[in-house]
């Protein structure tokens, strides 16, 4: 029964949440200045009276506020985000044609940043005094301190002007190439956003990987490990990460909110055809639907994540699988 | 003489989230206890970690809800109190808690502890309240200078001097003392167990005492109650239950206890029970003791025993309380 | 069986470098173990009992060192060993149980996997024997229904059953040496009396030799063969089990001997109100030691001598070393 | 006097047990802890400078950072540009100076904002639990859902860049992190037995959170108001850097923004104001480091 009971919760309570930023989108339509209708009819440079008329009826501007809410939403449930009237096509469409551009320098930037933050940090914890660790305390500084934008930018100097080895715009070539190259090319343009990306994170995750290695080394069951007379790597690698990653795994879950709003940055800097450069330029244009849509698919992206995250955290910890199943 | 405490059928239960099957899961920590303390007399309560002892310390300090029962100090009936009566009555009954380290605030002077009861229930004239403090501070044995210093820089024991001074700074009638020697090394717990006895006797003070350990128990109370998941198991004056123990629970909590001296050396402590204490949600329909009990029988696990007296004064909750016989002989009778 | 005792620890001097200065924290003590026997270290806490165990099995911590002294297991020296030949003693020759139950397992580890562990790390059996292994040691410590709880995590255990898996763990290599700190502090005094009973059980039948480190008299009359006190780092009085508590001759030992609560029934119990006999005081902190007798700030019988220089180990009698200038004085006498 | 006696009590108090003499405050103590810390020094330091150039340095220098002062894209070392002009022909110096105004303000007020909210939240759910607590978490989730960025850059561009709008979207977007961390602090200090005594001491709701709990949750919520004022300068820079600053004004991120088109013909207009935000946030974080070993126990214990 649990085994059922507790996706289902799990799902309502989601559903729960993307409802509430539904309304909140709604809401923020109506408190922009203007009706929807005349935002829009703003960006496509003006229409007659009787076009703009029609348009009121059929967003339902004539009706109450609570039921131009139910009109929203039972829209968007449908799957309906609304028409990007400077785009000329429908909300969503475009949402997903830019969708997996975002996902894979997420997802690329955040596995180079936990992969190697923590290889970092842990290295670092064995020897809390040593000449790693000030150097993994220098770069965590520096990487935070640096905007992500200024990182990229940067970057962007180094490889064009000096040392030209990476393209700095864009995901493919002019040409993209056919087949199997097409991935090495994509993967080749994905390098410089990916590591502007990461740079943040990786300085976060070396940083919190070592002070939960330093603090879990501490505990009374590495001193068991020890007294049990096992090398010093296996009560490092062994009974040390696999209980120093648990913070590490609840922190990817709590920042996929960021590296989204991170992404906004650095796709625009590298022009990396994501999501988050199709909200800046959609906020530029006034073009609400699109950025409302995006809101709204960011959300239920982060949501998605974050089961993924619940469900990592209880691989790592037992104590959490069996108090929540 | 009227009693100074009177405590009927106090439960405190605590919901811990919903079984497999969706009924709610209830901690039975305290379910129905009763009894009474007079004035400069000491009420112990015993028993293993889970029994709920502590929880009824809370119960009765108004610091955990009470499910149902009466609490009653004195004429006033304390667990139904609320707001700015209740607070205004904590004066007249103070709590010493087991962890020396975390009873203090870190960032109060011992002074400022010791004087903030008095502040936050306008007791007495604020121009007197220091005065009070120093005598607090000297009758625990410690020098009035050490109001000035912090938590951190005490020991222990003399931190536990502090809570008690702290505890007694509004001239409570009773102090409720939660396992406030277990923390401590042996000879400062000696220490303390006897500032308690003299404190009792200047100030004619009634304790509840909590503890796990019946040899401190013994010097301390006048009337015990042997707790087990949630109940007492038996209950009557220190005499009638160290020289004459009547439930197999309290057998096997002293043979556990019986550490061999000098002169037995080499005497194996006889372990009655196996295993630790069942757990206090939805505990079982018959007596609660009977799954680890020697002597359970069938009956046993049917019907829940009540708790009957044996001789005037000794209750025990246990079906054969008059035919068992102890299996050991220090357990028997004199 | 070999005359010669198991363990011998000569001297011993441990320090602290807490980064100011260099501390004492064991300063000579000795003391042995012979096989199959159980040897009671008691004091308060901060005496050093704990870091005398951990400088046996070299786990101290960092910043603690041996300075001086001698730790022979079987004739070898332990401490001119190198790192990796110590590693390999620990957790088969020799192991440790610890105080705290709750904390000393991993939580992300099955108790199965953890006893195993050393099995598969001293003994090369493969996961499949290593688990055979385990439930036969899950067994022994009488563990119901070891099938199923090789396979819980420590959370889903009971304290008194996790401090039953630690003595499963420590003892699945049938070790000669047992070393338990404070096995049974955190533990209800039912499942204490549990515990001894089941470590008496399995020393008869491996022959494996335990120090018991505890601050409770009663349990070393119980479990111990021989006895050392420590006091402030140093040996306070050792000896005979029989010896020392039928005739305590350190202040200290009778201190404690008396100050402990003692239940007593039936016709011996006491009237309540009855107060405990008192040492005063407390153990100083490290490094506030008196230049005479590290007890003398405490103790009844103290006088000028006393505080003026550290006193000499007396023998009384063919096996019980006193430290203490009273003694020294009467034997003189 | 024998002090092993038994049976009978002393009739005098015993002789109090030898004390330290001198108190110490554990809060004095971290104080000085904080500025003897060579890191802390070093960021105060930094930031102090940083402050007072934002303050008086553009009165000092002089020149009008929205003139056109000289020809664009002049290199840094050009007379009368020490770090060059930007494509309008501005000089980069004049803005930097000023431009540090609206980040510094934005960034602390914002970061208060944040701090305030989430501290107030947590408090509120820690301590009295049950419903309360689950509402306002269920509250807090849903702002951690939301991408924060994006969220911010819709709350400016509806209702028009200003210092005050950018500030508001940037506290709203913040809290949920101070709101966690102050509720998972009140859970650990809520049930610790001092809390209970103050309870039985007679302390009333208001004096419990406020008096008694919240002053042991500060030492981590300090150090995540080190790190949040650093996030919300960052965030404003990003925000100004989109485009969606307060028009009216010159901020660093401004700075990069107009110029980032020109980066690869006058690289000094880009690093230039970069490298003052990097400094600022650094500054900011070497304080919040100091705080952190201050306040950390196992670092004073060793």
């Amino acid at each position: 029964m649990t085994n059922l009971k507790q996706p289902l919760v799990f799902l309502a309570q989601s559903v729960g949440l993307a409802l509430a930023v539904v309304v909140l989108n709604f809401l923020l339509i109506q408190l922009a200045p203007g009706d929807p209708v005349s935002v829009i009819v703003g960006e496509m440079g003006g229409a007659s009276e009787e076009v703009i008329a029609q348009m009121r009826a059929a967003y339902g501007l004539d009706k109450s506020v609570l039921e131009q809410l139910l009109i929203y939403v039972s829209k968007v449930a449908v799957g309906d985000l609304g028409y990007s009237y400077y785009h000329n096509s429908p909300v969503l469409q475009l949402i997903m044609q830019r969708l997996p551009a975002t996902v894979l320098l997420a997802l690329s930037a955040l596995t180079l940043a936990v992969v190697l933050g923590t290889l970092v940090g842990v290295l670092s914890a064995r020897k809390p005094h040593g000449l790693l660790s000030s150097f993994v305390t220098v770069v965590s500084l520096i990487g935070y301190a640096a905007p992500v934008f200024w990182t990229g930018l940067m970057l962007l100097l180094l490889f064009s002007a000096i040392w030209p080895i990476f393209p700095t715009s864009g995901m493919v070539q002019m040409r993209a190439p056919k087949g199997f190259m097409y991935y090495v090319d994509v993967a080749h343009h994905l390098v410089l956003p990916a590591v502007t990306l990461a740079s943040i994170y990786i300085a976060s995750y070396s940083r919190l990987s070592r002070t939960s290695m330093i603090d879990v080394l501490s505990q009374d069951y590495i001193r068991t490990a020890r007294a049990k007379g096992l090398p010093e790597g296996k009560v490092v690698y062994k009974h040390g990460l696999r209980n120093g990653l648990i913070p590490v795994v609840t922190m990817v879950g709590l920042q996929f909110g960021q590296l989204f709003a991170g992404a906004t940055l650095v796709e625009t800097v590298f022009n990396w055809p994501g999501l988050g450069r199709l909200a800046f330029e959609s906020i530029l244009r006034r073009d609400y639907p699109t950025i409302l849509g995006i809101l709204l698919m960011t959300s239920i992206l982060v949501m998605v994540a974050n089961a993924l995250t619940d469900l990592a955290y209880r691989l790592v910890d037992p104590r959490i699988r069996s108090k929540r199943a | 003489m009227s009693s100074l405490l009177q405590v009927e059928d106090l439960k405190v239960h605590f919901p811990a989230g919903r079984n497999k099957d969706g009924s709610p899961r209830v901690v039975h920590a305290v379910d129905g206890i009763s009894f009474e303390l007079e004035q400069g007399k000491t009420f112990g309560i015993v028993g293993e970690s889970g029994s709920g002892k502590s929880t009824a310390a809370l119960g009765i300090m108004r610091l955990a809800p009470i499910t149902s029962g009466k609490v009653s100090l004195g004429r006033d009936v304390i667990s139904e109190l609320e707001g700015e009566k209740l607070r205004q009555t904590r004066m007249r009954f103070q709590m010493v808690f087991q962890d020396p380290f975390s009873s203090l605030n870190p960032r109060k002077r011992a002074g400022d502890a010791i004087r903030e009861p008095l502040d936050l229930m306008s007791y007495i004239d604020p121009r007197l309240r220091h005065e009070v403090v120093e005598e607090s501070l000297v009758a625990v044995g410690l020098h009035p200078s050490a109001a000035r210093l912090f938590p951190h820089q005490f020991s222990g024991g003399q931190r536990q001097r502090l809570c008690i001074a702290r505890a007694l700074a509004t001239q409570p009638e009773l102090l409720v003392c939660d396992e406030p020697v277990s923390a401590l090394d042996v000879a400062i717990q000696a220490q303390v167990i006897n500032l308690l006895l003299r404190l009792q006797d200047e100030k004619k003070l009634s304790y509840v005492f909590i503890s796990h350990d019946l040899a401190v128990v013994q010097h301390l109370c006048t009337d015990v109650g042997v707790m087990y998941l949630g109940q007492f198991a038996e209950k009557g004056s220190a005499r009638q239950i160290f020289s004459n123990p009547r439930h197999p629970y309290t057998w096997s909590l002293m043979a556990a206890a019986l550490k061999p001296d000098a002169s037995q050396r080499g005497r194996e402590r006889t372990a009655l029970i196996k295993g630790e204490p069942p757990s206090p949600i939805n505990p079982p329909k018959g007596c609660r003791f009977a799954a680890r009990c020697p002597f359970a029988q069938e009956r046993c696990r049917q019907e829940a025993p009540a708790l009957r007296e044996v001789e005037s004064g000794h209750s025990v909750a246990c079906h054969f309380a008059e035919s068992l016989e102890a299996p050991l002989p220090e357990l028997r009778a004199a | 069986m070999s005359t010669a005792p198991l363990l011998e620890v000569t001297d011993l001097v441990v320090e602290v470098d807490n980064g100011k200065r260099i501390l004492p924290v064991l300063d000579g003590v000795t003391f042995s173990v012979d096989a199959g026997r159980t040897l009671g270290l008691v004091g308060e806490s901060g005496c050093g009992k704990s870091m005398t165990a951990l400088a046996i099995m070299g786990l101290l911590p960092q910043g603690f060192r041996v300075k001086s002294g001698d730790i022979k297991l079987d004739g070898k020296s332990l401490l001119s060993m190198g790192p990796d030949a110590l590693r390999k003693l620990r957790g088969s020759v020799m192991s440790m149980v610890f105080q705290e139950p709750m904390t000393s397992l991993n939580p992300v580890f099955t108790v199965g996997d953890q006893i195993g562990e050393a099995l598969r790390l001293h003994e090369h059996l493969n996961a499949a024997d290593a688990r055979t292994r385990a439930i036969e040691m899950l067994r022994a410590v009488q563990i119901p229904a070891p099938e199923e709880r090789v396979d819980n995590y420590p959370h889903q255990l009971s304290g008194g059953m996790r401090q039953r898996v630690m003595i499963a763990m420590a003892l699945a290599c049938r070790p000669r040496l047992l070393i338990c700190d404070e096995p049974t502090t955190a533990l209800d005094v039912t499942v204490q009396a549990q515990i001894f009973s089941l470590l008496e059980t399995l020393q008869k039948e491996m022959g494996t030799s335990i120090i018991l480190i505890t601050h409770d008299l009663g349990a070393v009359a119980e479990m111990a063969d021989d006895v050392a006190v420590l006091y402030a780092g140093k040996r306070a009085e050792a000896g005979p089990v029989a010896t020392i508590l039928d005739n305590p001759s350190h202040p200290y030992t009778r201190g404690l001997m008396s100050c402990t609560p003692r239940l007593r029934l039936g016709s011996a119990a006491l009237t309540p109100g009855h107060t405990l006999a008192e040492v005063r005081g407390m153990v100083p902190p490290l490094g506030q030691f008196e230049a005479g007798c590290r007890f003398s700030p405490r103790c009844p019988m103290a006088d000028a001598h006393c505080h003026a220089a550290p006193p000499p180990d007396v023998h009384l009698g063919a096996s019980q070393t006193v430290l203490c200038w009273k003694v020294t004085q009467e034997q003189a006498a | 006097m024998s002090v092993v006696s038994m049976d009978k009590s002393p009739s005098v108090a015993e002789p109090a047990v030898v004390l330290a003499s001198k108190p110490q405050n554990p809060q004095v103590e971290a104080l000085l802890l904080f500025l003897r810390n060579g890191t802390a020094a070093l960021g105060l330091s930094m930031m102090a400078i940083i402050v007072v150039m934002c303050l008086i340095g553009p009165g000092l220098y002089g020149i009008d950072p929205y003139a056109i002062v000289n020809v664009p894209f002049a290199p840094p070392g050009t007379p009368g540009a020490l770090f060059g002009t930007d494509f309008l022909g501005r000089d980069i110096l004049a803005g930097v100076l000023i431009g540090g105004r609206p980040t510094l303000i934005v960034g602390c007020v914002a970061a208060a904002m944040t701090i305030g909210i989430g501290v107030l939240i947590g408090c509120m759910a820690g301590y009295f639990g049950g419903w309360i607590d689950r509402a306002l978490m269920k509250f807090t989730e849903f702002f951690q859902v939301l991408p924060a960025l994006l969220l911010a850059m819709v709350i400016v561009s509806i209702f028009e860049a200003s210092l005050l709008t950018i500030t508001l979207a940037i506290g709203i977007v913040g809290w949920p992190q101070a709101a966690r961390l102050t509720r998972a602090e009140f859970l650990r200090i809520r049930d610790l037995e001092y809390v209970r005594a103050t309870r039985t001491a007679g302390a009333r709701d208001f004096y419990l959170i406020f008096n008694t709990i919240l002053p042991g949750a500060l030492p981590p919520i300090i150090v995540a108001s080190a790190l949040t004022t650093g996030g919300s300068i960052l965030f404003e820079s990003g925000l100004s850097f989109l485009g969606l600053g307060d028009p009216n004004m010159m901020s660093w991120g401004v700075m990069i923004g107009q110029n980032r088109n020109y980066l690869l013909e006058a690289w000094w207009t880009v690093s230039i104001p970069g490298i003052a935000i990097f400094l600022t946030v650094l500054a900011i974080s070497l304080i919040g480091d100091g705080i952190n070993d201050a306040l950390n126990p196992r670092m004073r214990k060793r």
